[in-house]
Parts: C-alpha cells; structure tokens; sequence
C-alpha cells in the first residue's frame, strides 16, 4: 500500500549514526536517488554527513544504483556505506 | 547453493555437495574466511555481521552467474553469516567445482574478491576497548578492478 | 604436512587441521582434484597412480617452502593418492591457510600447478578399451610459467 | 655398499618399456647423466627411445637434474617420462 510513497532504508553505520531504520518519503516525478540524498542531507545534524562528506552506497529496488538512477512511487530505496563482509 | 545464516557452517558437508556433482567433475577450490585477531584494529575478540536481506542473495546470486559465464562452473556454494561471531569462527564459504583446475580456482576467487567489494554485509569489530564498523578497503577495491 | 598414501582423505580433518592454526588466520584456501571421466581420453573409468618415492616429498617440501617465500603462509597440507583409483575418488589436496585471502589463494594454485609440473607422479588412465599412460599438458607447462 | 657403482632407476612408462627398475652400472670419473643416457640408448631395442626420441627427465640423487649434472661412485639416477600426478 506504498502507491505514492518512496520506502527508503539506512544500513549499519548510516543506521545507527541515523538513528532510523526505515523512512516513508513521498514520491514525485523526476526524482533521483541523488535528490533523495540531497533532501536527507538537508535535515541537519547527522543527516549532514549524506551530503558528500562520507561515501555512501545506493541500491533502488535491492541492486545498487547511481545518484541519477530515477526513483518512483513504490520503489525502495537503500543508503549504506561501502560494504565490508566476507 | 547461496545461504546467509546465523548458524555455522559445515565444511565437510559443503564439500561433498560438490563432489556428489557428477562424474564430469574434476576440480574442487574452496575459500573458508575466519575472524581473526587483528582486522582494522588489533585485539579483536569478535565481530557482528549486518546484511540487506533479498538483496544479499540477489547480488550473490548474479555473481555465480557471471562467474558461471566466464569459466567452466559446474556448481558453486557460498554462505556468509551474520550476527555476532567470536574469535576463529567461519565468517564466509565460497566453493566452486568444475571440470577443470583453473576454472575451480579462478571462479572461487572471483566470486570471493566480487563478494568483497559489492554484497551488502557490514561488518563491526568488536574489541576490548568498543567496537568500531570496519572501514572498506582499497586493496579490495583494487583486487575487484584487477577482474574486469 | 606432506603425505603420499595409499588411502583416501578426508577434507573435513584437512580443514580442521588448517583451522587450528591459530587465531592469526584469517583464511583458508583448498583445491581436491578428483578422477574424472574424461582425461586424456573418453570413457576413463578409473588411474592407476605410480610416484618416485622420497623424492616426491622432497620436491613437495620445496614447492611449500618457495610459496611460503612468496606469500603469506601459515601452514600447507599437500596429499597425494598412489595406487588404483576409480571414477570420483579423490587424488589431490592442497590447502593452505593464511592471514590473507589472496595469499591463501595465490599459495595454493602455485603449489597444485607446480605439483603437476614438477612432483613425481605418473598417471595411467584405465577405460573399457585398456590402459594407457597419460601425456604431460602443454596447459599445465604454460600455468607454471605464469608464476615465474 | 654402492662404493663404486651408480644406481639407476626407471619409473612409469620407461620402467614399463624397459621393463628395468633398476639397475647397477659402473661409475668413471666425469660422468654426466646425459653420457649415462647415452650408452642406455646404445643398447638398442626399446632403450633406443632414450635417444631423444621421446621427452625424458632426469633426476639425481632424488633432485631433477640436467644432461650436463655430474654423477658419481654412490648416486641414484632416475630417468623417468614427464611427470602427470595432480
């Protein structure tokens, strides 16, 4: 029942530092995983670091994306920093 | 075979999944990693794996394709844990059967070094005095590149 | 550890044994080699496997000592099957364990190419046809060239 | 008790062919593995192949050798095909 809304999600370092484990955000047209990013950043305080100061990872719909990869309602999108398993 | 768990693996049963892949069969490589005690940081006493459930198996998963399509794969099995892991435990498992040696031993590798850079697992160090999420590292990215 | 014999191995005994190396290693690297059904010929039902006893340890320990000279090593295990084989038996285990993936990875193909290339072994394939000595591969001459 | 003798040994194919796996033969001063080579060869029949016809490797003392290794009073000298283990 997400038809207008982005499920955005923070992973390890971003979701602790974030505080926030899931976010519903609203869709519109044209909308990057860049603009996503910006609009994060935008809040302040730890969200400041979104703003190009620490590497971050984006995934769209669990494979990874670019900052222009389009975003549209329903998707889900994913910020993490660079992974490191195995 | 792709499995994230939180359970430990059995290596022997791994191994013989793959040599139970018929009579075609002519080389076995396997990778086993392990926590060890010095990572980022020395005196590390454990570590605790977070992954991005679905995700994680997608990308493995277009991993051994790639590998599939590069080099003579009969079958390929990996497994990565996740949680809270203490010293010498099994981290990860990647093996690869194949009819012949270099394909085993090239598609292992690749399939490992790609793990490394581009499957969504996280890890934080756990030492005496805190823990800390580990950072990645270049050397990873550059043995990645050395693929391509 | 170096043993040429006559029996089958178990790879789960290998890896544990690796394992135990302390909580320095980070990573294990194996290769099995198992009869397969086509070699130099179809139809290979089983090999019957000759070696030059004493030497073949020795150019063995050699083998372990240059790849310990080359990379990270914290231990190698190399067995050797002689005498009759059939289809899907186990002839060869390298494994090596290491503080680094690519060391462990690196040591053990060099040590399992430069075995086929310089260990003395001989192979005798066995069809339904009869028997026949298997010819050195130019393939495995140019993989040991790749590590000078 | 080899004080004046060299043991040769002959593995996998050869052994077959020769149907020799060892044999005593008399050391000389500035004996070579390749003059040893040689004078098998000599012996005609299936020794012939050691005429370089066919791919042989030679090992002294358990250690791969050259043509041109020296061999004296005491040493074991194997001649033997590629190798193929692995």
């Amino acid at each position: 029942m997400h038809s207008d809304t982005i499920t955005v999600r923070f992973f390890a370092r971003l979701r602790e530092e974030l505080e926030t484990e899931t976010l519903e955000m609203p869709a519109r047209p044209e909308l990057t995983a860049g603009d996503l990013l910006e609009e994060l950043a935008g809040r302040g305080g730890a969200w400041s670091q979104l703003n190009g100061e620490q590497p971050v990872m984006v995934a769209v719909n669990q494979a990874i994306a670019k900052p222009s990869t389009g975003i549209k309602a329903g998707d889900e999108v994913a910020f993490f920093p660079p992974v490191t398993g195995g | 075979m792709i499995s994230i768990q939180i359970e430990d693996f059995d290596v022997a049963a791994e191994h013989s999944a793959l040599r139970s892949s018929g009579a075609g069969t002519g080389a076995i490589a396997t990778f086993t990693g392990l926590v060890r005690d010095s990572g980022d940081m020395e005196g590390v006493t454990g570590l605790c794996l977070e992954h991005y459930p679905g995700m994680t198996e997608q990308v493995i998963a277009g991993l051994i394709e790639q590998a599939s399509q590069r080099w003579n794969v009969r079958e390929a099995r990996v497994i990565h844990r996740v949680g809270r892991l203490t010293l010498s435990d099994q981290i990860v498992f990647v093996g690869v059967c194949s009819a012949h040696r270099g394909d085993a031993f090239a598609a292992c590798e690749f399939i490992m070094d790609a793990l490394k850079t581009s499957a969504p697992f996280w890890k934080k160090e756990l030492t005496k005095d805190g823990e800390h999420w580990v950072e990645q590292k270049n050397s990873d990215l550059d043995k990645t590149k050395t693929w391509d």
